[in-house]
C-alpha cells in the first residue's frame, strides 16, 4: 500500500459512509439514539477535507491524521473508537510512503487493541469489534497464506460484512444498546455494519 | 419533520448563536462551541464543566452562571462533545484551582471527557470527574454499560457548583457531586418518541395506546413497551423502580422533569401524584422541583428523579443560582 | 390521546392540587379553583389578578407570587373561568386599594371578567380593567371580536405587578398595563396543533410540510396555511407582520415564546435570528426572555412579541419578580 | 308550560347536549377551540342536579336558576351568554307554576336582549343569536296564530334548526371563529347548533 491508495482508501469509505449513511443512521435508532450515519459522514468528510489540505507523505501518517480528525470532528463513541483505532494503526507502520501487507497485518492489530483498550469491549458484545477482529485475522491468515493486498483486503471485508451481520442475534453488553437489554436481539450494530463499509472500501481499491 | 431550523446541519451552531445574543451576561465561544459565565476563569475558585450531546436544554448550557456551571460544552444533537472542544472549556474555566467534569454515563460521553481530561493534565490542569448514573431503570451490571446519567445531573450540577461557588476545594466539589449522584435515582416514561434534526424522524413509533418505560433522554427506546395507563398508576411504578432500587427514606429531593413535549398543567398534575405516593410510603420531601429541565428534544415524557438529601445538600440546593435555566436567591 | 393525566375531567383540579404541593409559598384554594399569595391580601397594596382557560402554563398560575400577580384563576383547559371564581379571587387579594384584572381579549374572558368585576362592585371592591390584545394576525375591525391577547400578557402582568409592589395606585397600575398593551404586538406559527384533555385529538390537523400562521393559543387554526420554511423566513414574516401592524423604532422588550411543544434549542435559534433581523431594521432591544411562557398544550409553535419599552417599563421589567415561573432579584 | 314542564325542558336538554356533545365539540374545533360540547355538558349536568336539589315552584325560578347555574360552571362565552338569557327570560316571566304561551313569547325575547346586549351580536354574524332570533321569532308567529305551547315549540325548533343550518355559509363577526376571518365561511356555528338542541327538547317535551 502506497500513500496514494492509503488516501483513496480513506475517499471510497468516505464515500461508502455518505452513500449509506441513512442505513447506519436507521439502525442506531432502532438500538441506539440514531446519530451513527450522521456522526461518521461528519467525520469522514472532515477527513477527506484534512488529507486534500495538507496532503502527507507516509501511510502512516494518512492513518494518523484520518483518526485525529475523527476524534477531534464525531464525537459520541464512534468517534473516540475509530479515532483511536486509526492513530494506533498509523503508529505502528513504517515511517514510510509505502507499506507492505504484513506491515499492514500488525497495524490492524494495533488497532483493534486500541478499540478494546478505550472501550472494553469483547468479541461477542455486538460492537464495532465484531466486524473488525474478524477482518483483521482474517487479513492476517491472508498474507500468511500468500495474498497480496487486493486479496487480502477482500478476505478482511468478506470476514467484516459477516461479522456485522452476525451481531443481529446477540444481546448488546456495551454502548447505547446495551441499555435495551434483550430489546437489542435482532437488530445489525451500527458500528459492525459501519466497519464492514471501511473494510468493503479498501477492498474496492485496491 | 417540522421544526424552527434553516438546516439540520447548523442546528447547534445556530442556536448557540441565539443564546450567545439572549444572555449576555454569559460568553459563547461560536468557534470552539462552549459557554461560559463571562467573568470566567476565575482565580482560586474550582471550575465546574459539564456538556454532553445537545438536545436536552436547558441542560447544560441553561445553567452557566454564579452558583452552577462555569461552562458547558454542547455537541452535535444527542452526539457527545468531541475532547478539543472539552478541553477548551476546560481551560478557559481553570483558575488554577483543578477543574471537575460532570459526565453523564454514557460511552461516549465517559471517551470524550477521559481523553480532555488526559489532554488537560498534559497541561497541568488537575481534572476530577464526576461520573453521573442514576437511571434505575438499566441494570448496573457487567451486562450493560452501567446506568444511564440523567435527572440527577441537574442535581449534581446545582449543588456541586453551589460548593465551588462557596469556595470548595477541588476534592470537596468533586466529593459532594458524586455523594449527590450516588444518593439518587430516576425512572422514565415515554408517550411519544423525539425527533432529531438530522435523522428527520422520530426515534420509535408508538402505537396511540402504548408508551415507552424506563427511556433515556436520547431517543431511544426504553426497557419495556407498555400499556398507557392513569398517571397515579404510572408515578407509582416509576417511584416504585427508584425505591427498590435504592434505599429512600427521606428527606429527598424531589425533581419532576419533562422530557421537552409535556406540558406543565401535566407535570404539576405528577407532582400531586408523586408527592401523595411518596408521603403513603413515609419519605419526607424536603425540596422540590418541576419543570422541563433535562429534555430529550420535544419528546412527550417525564421522568422522577428522588436524591436522599443530606443537610449539606439542601443548604447547597438552597443558595443562589442566577443562570438562565435555573435561578433564585440573585 | 396520550398524557399524563387520570380522567380528562379532572386534570385542571389535579394539576391544581399538585401546583399547591410543590409551591408552599403559594395558597391555593381548590374549592372555588385559584391561586394566591400566601400573604394575601396585603393592606394598601393593589391586587393583581389575571386567568383564562387552563393549558397555558406557566401563565397565569405560574405568575402568582412577590412582583408579579396576586391571584390567578384558571379556568377549565382552553375555558374561561366562571364570574363567582374571578370574583372570590378579587375578594382574596383585596387590600381596600382596588384590585386589576388582566383579560385577555377573547370573548369569554371579557364577559366572565366583566360579570366578575360588577359583583365585585356590588361588594364595593374597586375594580380596573386591562384588557391584552396584542394578536396582529388578527385584524382590528368590527368584523372580529378585536385582536386577541397572546405573549404581551406576560409583559403586561410582570411590569404591571411590579408597579403594584412598589405601592402603585389602581389607576396607575392600571394606566402602566394598557400602556404595555397598546406599544405591544405579537404573531405566532404552529407546527402542530395541541390537544386538548377533553377532545382527545388535536384541534387541526396539519400536512408533514404545512404550518398554520397566525394562530392563537387554543389550538384553532389560524389565519392561513403556509408551507414550512427555514426558521428564517418564519421569523422574518412573523417580524414583518408585527412591525407592519404598529410603529418599533426600539428599544424593544423581545419575547421568543415557544407555545409548549417546542423545544428550547429551536427558540434559541429563532432569537438570533430574530435579534438579527431587528438589527438589520434599526430596532434596538433593550431586554429579551426566551422560553415556553405563553403556552397552547402541547403544541409545536412559537410566537414573537416586541413592545416599545419607555425607561419606565425597563425599570419595572428589571425589579425583583419571585413566582414559580418567572424569577430574578429574588 | 308549568313547572314541571320546565323541569323536563331543561332535563331533555341536558339529555340532548350530553347525546351531542361531541359534535358540538368538533363544530367548535373546526373554527374555535373545540370545547363548546364539554362546556354545555358540564353545565347542563349542573342544572339537572341544581334543578333536582331544591326543585324550583316557579318555571321563572328554574330558568332563572338554570341560567344562574350555567353562568357559575360552563365559562366560556356560552356560558355567561346562556347563563343570562335564561335568567332574563326568568326575570321577564309572572311568579306562577303555570304560564301561558304569551308569557314566553315576553320571556324569549327578553333572553335573546340580553343575548344581544352582553354580546353585542347581529343577526349574520354567526352566532347562536342566528338561531335564537329566528326561533323567537316563530314561537312568538305561532302564538300569535292560535297555536298551543307544542305547535309554537315544534315551530320555534324548526326555526332553530333553519337558522343553525344557514350560519355554514356565513363569515364569523363575533367569537372566537372570527379570528378565522374568510377559513370561518364553510362550517355551522357550535353555539346556533346548541340553541337548536334547546329548542328541540322545548318541542320535545311540549
Ligand atoms: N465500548 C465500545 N466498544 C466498541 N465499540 C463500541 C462501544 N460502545 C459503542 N460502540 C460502537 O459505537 C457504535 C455507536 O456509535 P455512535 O452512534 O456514533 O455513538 P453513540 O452511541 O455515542 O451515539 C455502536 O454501534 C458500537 O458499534
Ligand atoms: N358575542 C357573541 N354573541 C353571541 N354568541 C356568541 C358570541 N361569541 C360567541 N358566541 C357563541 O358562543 C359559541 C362558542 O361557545 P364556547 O365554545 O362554549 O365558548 P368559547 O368560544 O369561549 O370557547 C359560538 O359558537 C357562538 O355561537
Ligand atoms: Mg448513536
Ligand atoms: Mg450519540
Ligand atoms: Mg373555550
Ligand atoms: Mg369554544
Amino acid at each position: 500500500m502506497d500513500v496514494t491508495l492509503a488516501r483513496e482508501w480513506m475517499r471510497a469509505a468516505a464515500g461508502a459512509i455518505a452513500a449509506d449513511a441513512d442505513l447506519l443512521t436507521r439502525l442506531d435508532a432502532a438500538i441506539g439514539d440514531g446519530d451513527h450515519g450522521v456522526n461518521l459522514n461528519r467525520g469522514f468528510t472532515a477527513v477527506v477535507a484534512a488529507l486534500e489540505k495538507t496532503p502527507p507523505e507516509t501511510v502512516a501518517d494518512v492513518l494518523i491524521k484520518a483518526g485525529t480528525t475523527l476524534m477531534s470532528r464525531v464525537g459520541g463513541a464512534s468517534g473516540p473508537i475509530y479515532g483511536s483505532a486509526l492513530r494506533a494503526a498509523g503508529k505502528a507502520l513504517p515511517p514510510a510512503a509505502e507499506v507492505q501487507p504484513a506491515d499492514l497485518v500488525a497495524a490492524l492489530h494495533a488497532g483493534l487493541e486500541a478499540v478494546r483498550k478505550l472501550g472494553g469491549a469483547a468479541p461477542g458484545d455486538k460492537t464495532m469489534v465484531d466486524a473488525y477482529g474478524p477482518a483483521a485475522d482474517a487479513f492476517e491468515q491472508a498474507v500468511a497464506g500468500g495474498a497480496d493486498l487486493a486479496g487480502a483486503a477482500g478476505a478482511a471485508a468478506r470476514a467484516a460484512a459477516a461479522g456485522a451481520e452476525a451481531t443481529v442475534p446477540l444481546q448488546a453488553r456495551k454502548g447505547r444498546a446495551s441499555y435495551l437489554g434483550e430489546r437489542s436481539i435482532g437488530h445489525q450494530d451500527p458500528g459492525a455494519t459501519s466497519t464492514a463499509l471501511i473494510f468493503q472500501a479498501l477492498a474496492d481499491v485496491s | 419533520m417540522k421544526k424552527f431550523i434553516n438546516d439540520p446541519a447548523d442546528v447547534v451552531a445556530q442556536s448557540l448563536a441565539g443564546l450567545a445574543a439572549a444572555h449576555p451576561e454569559l460568553r459563547v465561544d461560536t468557534e470552539e462551541q462552549y459557554i461560559v459565565r463571562a467573568d470566567a476563569p476565575r482565580a482560586g475558585k474550582v471550575g465546574l464543566v459539564s456538556g454532553g450531546g445537545s438536545g436536552h436544554e436547558p441542560l447544560h448550557g441553561g445553567f452557566v452562571g454564579p452558583g452552577m456551571l462555569d461552562a458547558a460544552v454542547p455537541g452535535e444533537v444527542f452526539t457527545s462533545p468531541v475532547p478539543d472542544q472539552i478541553l477548551a472549556a476546560t481551560k478557559a474555566v481553570d483558575g488554577g484551582a483543578g477543574v471537575v467534569h460532570v459526565v453523564k454515563n454514557y460511552t461516549g460521553d465517559v471517551m470524550n471527557f477521559q481523553l480532555a481530561a488526559e489532554l488537560a493534565a498534559d497541561e497541568g490542569i488537575s481534572v476530577e470527574t464526576v461520573l453521573v448514573d442514576d437511571d434505575v431503570a438499566v441494570e448496573d451490571s457487567t451486562w450493560t454499560a452501567g446506568r444511564r446519567g440523567t435527572g440527577a445531573t441537574l442535581l449534581v450540577e446545582k449543588i456541586a457548583g453551589a460548593r465551588a461557588e462557596e469556595g470548595g476545594k477541588l476534592a470537596e466539589v468533586a466529593a459532594i457531586g458524586r455523594e449527590v449522584n450516588a444518593a439518587s435515582g430516576s425512572f422514565a416514561y415515554a408517550l411519544t418518541s423525539g425527533t432529531t434534526p438530522a435523522a428527520g424522524r422520530p426515534g420509535f413509533e408508538l402505537p396511540a395506546d402504548e408508551i415507552e418505560a424506563g427511556v433515556g433522554i436520547h431517543g431511544e427506546p426504553g426497557r419495556r413497551r407498555e400499556k398507557l395507563r392513569p398517571a397515579k398508576e404510572l408515578v407509582r411504578s416509576a417511584l416504585d423502580a427508584i425505591l427498590d432500587a435504592k434505599t429512600f427514606t427521606g428527606p429527598v429531593l424531589l425533581l419532576v422533569n419533562g422530557l421537552g413535549g409535556t406540558p406543565l398543567i401535566e407535570l404539576y398534575l405528577i407532582y400531586g401524584e408523586a408527592s401523595a405516593y411518596l408521603e403513603e410510603r413515609g419519605v419526607a420531601i424536603a425540596r422540590q422541583l418541576v419543570g422541563n429541565y433535562v429534555t430529550s428534544l420535544d419528546m412527550a415524557g417525564m421522568s422522577l428523579t428522588l436524591c436522599q438529601a443530606t443537610d449539606e445538600m439542601i443548604r447547597l440546593w438552597d443558595a443562589p443560582v442566577r443562570t438562565p435555566g435555573l435561578r433564585w436567591g440573585a
